[in-house]
């Protein structure tokens, strides 16, 4: 079946499709419109903000890396776990969506600060605190990114179906060889779906990253941190922010553009 | 490797209840009407349907019960399904290597295996086609390819030549019939047709609604049929087909 | 091992954390002590809203001074037993803020009662100073909305949304799209900003002394802040 | 093939998959065992606490609604469209994830506000302005929502391939009957998880809608406003912002739980 | 209804390039080797697959041409393809039921059409089961009824009878036979088996490699096999075929 004749959108598809659009992408040009050019440049190339976006991409793609390395083991587990389970598991698993990031971050601080038992654990073994480190920075955003990367792998994983890895086992493959060859690159568009909402997510983290690593120069101050804090910090103001929103914007494109995987028609 | 089966699957309407055996080097034809359990046991036979009871035995080893069940991967059971499931995102050529490299080989060595089988199959043209641009009939001969690169000790074919023309299938059953006894690999072959039993089977067994109607050697029991479908299908073989005169001469 | 010079072996970095609204003026005083103090480095100043600086105190940063914008985060601070006792350094005063054209005509408080007004949420420290000054001035507002910080109030007069805001004098300093009116009565109602060190650096210390400095309250006034000591006068 | 057979996970896959659901569930367990449960009763039933937490819920459901009706026709849209340009939708679509959400309300006040020639529109046609009424919380929370919402259907309307969508359309069924009995139906898990991120993220939703919509009480003072209201207030605040997000993180679970759609297994 | 089809489909190795014409209410059977053309070429006539050159024609409307590419809902042209394609997600009741309502049934109607194509082909006991829960002879027969409920101006069946056993596909073939007649509808018939074509079809074409090399009243092709495949072919008629006594007495 030859796949330039597939079956097409009804037209009354479109006009809310271009609305939906319009949503998301006319209110950033009402901000590219009012952004002030002037002082757009200077504020976007300034050290501290090339310093925080840089901080910004190596900590979230740790924390995509992260989030796959532990999310799609977890989404092949609900995936074939018995609906129930798979269904507590989810509900679990929502929950940091809910949560507002900046209390996700209040809830990491207990949970590794100094006045908890895992806090100390860790002092103790490596003589490290977490919070208000990069590392911090890099769990601060896996825990706001995961549970996208989780839900819509484990949606796809659903969709691909057991037929052929069923296949797979009666020619004698094994669960790891039927896992990365059967089962992950049938799950492929939902695995790019999902690493994409999980880079974006990260790199976008603010709340809980302020409240859990700090807003440390160079060292914990992401861009969406040093957004906020031009945003909030007298005087320096909202054109700083959104200069700095729209080099954010810009990055996250490009690096969205450029990663192969962002193709999921490569598995069609 | 005797496989010794013996077993129930409650479907609707009836129970599958069969038990047969297949002796080390021998194969088993398995026919019956539409509907009436063969895929049902071939598939409890390779581990991808649960039996309510009885037990499958290869050469000693339980291979399920009403309690255990064996996965299939450690079945030493190899099954081509009615539904082939070729990988949709591999092509001809790296199905068959799948096949080969889950039954053993190496990376190299089942690469090499599954050119092999391409030039074997005459299908050096597709090699690189994945399945969704296949015809029906290449992509039954891959599934087979693909089956038997995995070299299992028990192989359970089900329905292998539906899609193909008469010159194909006359060369696949060859192919298959040179392979099991090449390898000394025992076989069931589920199929509609006659010849498939003949050309193949030591023994045949015939179902219907999930119950053994017929069993023995394929000519003994095309010779006395059990009932209307056996003598159905026996009325098949050219030179005693009343019917098919018929329709020639309407 | 002990090769560091012999400036530095001293005094080790200090970390500095600061409310958000001390962002500019804290940039200018950090820059002039250090040239001031060569032997003192800043690792880091923090800007945050002060409860989540306090939180983050509480639960382990490692911090040498506190700066907060308010006394509550920074008695819970020292309350928990991690600061020295506080000074107060700054202190701010609210101003009505509204846009540029000021289309609402807005001059005092009680137009506040008639326009589109915004406050800060009554459980947020310039929410209940604004409710407080408009009871002193026995205005009546029912705001539009209780932002839940001065940040939003700033936006929403900014964008014109609001015909006014109360906010603090500081907020509107360089916010072009914004004029302020002080209002009657503001100067009794201070919010004043206490300051702590926490361990027992040196260079915290340091950092501190230049703060309530007199060239430090020169720049907190440049940047709009009443003096701590005005405060303690007042 | 018997579900009940189904191909298992490789046991090395366990390890992973519960290190990501502790990272997930630990900081919860931290956040509920240092609650003060001496307020928290009180905090979570205050009259305030409840109207927020109804107003939340009223306007997440409204925003996911409008999520489905722009955002699966968009998504049908762009898993229908040529490699290239379902690459810039994906991009341009992406944008809202990465920008801090509230630089997006700032972008929505720009695009909306009074001031706005869209704002005016508005105005002169229903003489009604959108910021601070409860119509801007629900744009807020559709602006951030939709994007998890399109990606994760795109994703799984990929994966649905074009054989059924063709054998239908030979029997004679239009663009309509093969979207709505056909494609949608087999896309259904990615819908389940695009609906219950969209949800999740909705009523989470926070930056946005303290721009865009403001903080009045029963109006546009969402859970996640009351949160970070109490929050920033001194003294008791932290521990009533705890309170009020585990009710708001209970409600959620409860409504995930209780919504029939929320498993996706329905489909297998 | 007459069905006008002239085109060309490139193909690896090779292109299909046929010219050919079904006349109104009339059978045609299509064989040929595996991967002859024979899927390409109804593929083209409903609208599944574009065509390179040529032009598609059904009583004077043109389907296709190099230029314009008519969509299958509106060509009135019904395909049931050598992949059934069952839904999924629906019984096979609801299956058939779907075909009727695309046919342009109301949804009672098209309830009450589908129990009774479930009635006609005796599966009461599986209507409903979704395929998964189907056997491939139960599946292939619920895919027929879909088709037929669909009632299209001109029925493409691609091996609609592959995976039947002896009895059902001769019912199948009553069935289709009758509702040909019945209906008054064209058909081209895509089949590996002899039988078929003299059982269904007025006029028989064969394929090899994309091109046509014998075409005419079925018996007449048969007669005059043109090449060693029809020889195989019509070899496979019952009381012809000297192979298959070999093979039952080896
Ligand atoms: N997963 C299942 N659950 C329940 N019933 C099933 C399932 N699979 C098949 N069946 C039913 O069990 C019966 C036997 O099916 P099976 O596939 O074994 O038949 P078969 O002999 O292979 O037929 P065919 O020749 O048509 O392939 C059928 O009536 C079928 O509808
Ligand atoms: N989508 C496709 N793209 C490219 N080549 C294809 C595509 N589909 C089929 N082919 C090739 O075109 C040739 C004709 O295929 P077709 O499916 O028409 O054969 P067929 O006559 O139906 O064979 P069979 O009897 O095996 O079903 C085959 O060589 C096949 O590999
Ligand atoms: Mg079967
Ligand atoms: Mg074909």
């Amino acid at each position: 079946m030859a796949s330039d004749t597939g079956v097409r959108v009804p037209g009354f598809a479109i006009a809310p499709a271009l609305l939906g659009v319009g949503l998301l992408v006319l209110p950033l040009l009402a901000l590219i419109t009012r952004a002030s050019w002037s002082t757009l440049v200077d504020d976007a190339t300034s050290p501290q903000a090339l310093s925080a976006l840089w901080l910004s991409l190596r900590t979230g793609v740790a924390a995509t890396v992260l989030c796959v390395l532990l999310g799609v083991p977890l989404a092949v587990l609900m995936a074939r776990s018995p609906a129930r389970i798979a269904q507590l598991l989810r509900a679990l698993i929502a929950v940091p969506l809910v949560l507002p990031p900046m209390v996700g971050g209040v809830a990491l601080l207990f949970l590794f600060g100094r006045t908890s038992p895992i806090g100390q654990f860790i002092d103790s073994l490596w003589g490290i605190t977490l919070p208000f480190s990069t590392a911090a920075v890099v769990i601060a955003q896996s825990f706001v990114a995961l549970p996208f990367l989780v839900l819509s792998v484990e949606g796809s994983l659903r969709a691909a179906g057991a037929g052929y890895e069923q296949a797979a086992a009666t020619l004698g493959a094994g669960r790891w060889m039927v896992l990365t060859r059967i089962t992950l690159p049938l799950a492929a568009p939902g695995l790019v779906a999902g690493v994409i909402l999980c880079f974006a997510r990260a790199i976008g983290e603010f709340g809980a990253t302020a409240l859990f690593a700090g807003n440390a120069p160079g060292i914990t101050q992401t861009m969406p941190l040093a957004i906020y804090t031009a945003f909030n910090g007298a005087g320096t103001g909202r054109d700083s922010a959104v200069a700095l929103s729209l080099l954010l914007l810009a990055t996250a494109v490009v690096v969205l553009l450029l990663a192969r995987a962002w193709r999921p028609g490569a598995l069609k | 490797m005797t496989l010794e089966v013996a077993l129930r699957v409650p479907r609707t309407g009836f129970d599958v209840d069969v038990e047969f055996q297949v002796p080390a080097g021998s194969t088993l034809a398995m026919m019956g009407p539409s509907g009436s359990g063969k895929s049902t046991i071939v598939h409890a036979i390779a581990g991808i349907q649960k039996i309510a009871a009885g037990r499958i035995e290869l050469s000693g080893t339980v291979l399920a019960d009403a309690k255990q069940h064996r996965p299939p991967h450690l079945r030493e059971v190899g099954l081509l399904g009615q539904d082939p499931h070729l990988f949709p995102h591999q092509d001809a050529l790296k199905n068959i290597a799948f096949g080969a490299r889950a039954g053993g080989l190496d990376k190299a060595a089942a690469k090499a295996a599954a050119a092999e089988w391409i030039a074997r199959l005459g299908l050096e043209e597709i090699a690189t086609h994945r399945p969704e641009a296949l015809s029906g009939g290449q992509r039954q001969r891959i599934a087979l390819a693909r089956a038997l690169a995995a070299a299992p000790k028990i192989l359970l074919i089900d329905e292998p030549f539906a899609s193909l023309d008469v010159e194909a299938a006359m060369d696949m059953r060859a192919l298959v019939r040179e392979e099991l006894e090449r390898t000394g690999t025992s076989a069931i072959v589920v199929s509609h047709s006659a010849a498939d039993a003949l050309a193949l089977a030591d023994d045949l067994l015939v179902l219907e609604r999930g119950r053994i109607i017929a069993q023995g050697a394929v000519q003994q029991v095309f010779a006395e049929p059990a009932n209307r479908f056996v003598r159905a299908v026996a009325a098949t073989l050219p030179a005693q087909h009343p019917m098919s005169i018929q329709e020639e001469q309407p | 091992s002990a090769s560091t010079s012999s400036e530095d072996a001293a005094i080790e970095p200090i970390t500095i954390s600061a409310a958000a609204s001390l962002q500019s003026a804290f940039e200018q005083i950090s820059e002039e002590f250090s040239a001031e103090h060569p032997e003192v480095k800043i690792s880091s100043i923090s800007y945050d809203g002060s409860s989540t600086l306090a939180t983050q105190i509480l639960e382990g940063a490692d911090v040498d001074v506190f700066a907060s914008a308010d006394e509550r985060n920074m008695s819970e601070v020292t309350e928990a037993g991690f600061g020295h006792e506080p000074a107060i350094f700054a202190s701010n005063t609210l101003v009505i803020a509204v846009p540029q054209d000021n289309p609402a005509d807005i001059d005092s408080l009680d137009d506040l009662a008639q326009a589109t007004t915004v406050l800060c949420a009554q459980q947020v420290p310039c929410g209940s100073a604004s409710r407080q000054l408009l009871e002193d001035q026995g205005v009546q507002v029912t705001p539009a909305s209780e932002e839940q910080n001065v940040t939003a109030v700033l936006q929403k007069v900014a964008a014109g949304e609001a015909d006014a805001g109360l906010v603090y004098a500081t907020d509107v300093l360089n916010e072009e799209n914004v004029a302020s009116i002080v209002p009657e009565g503001a100067e009794d109602v201070v919010n004043t900003y206490p300051i702590t060190t926490l361990g027992e650096n040196p260079g915290a210390q340091a950092f501190m002394d230049f703060v309530i400095s007199e060239r430090g309250q020169q720049i907190l006034a440049e940047h709009g802040f009443g003096t701590g000591a005005e405060q303690a006068n007042g």
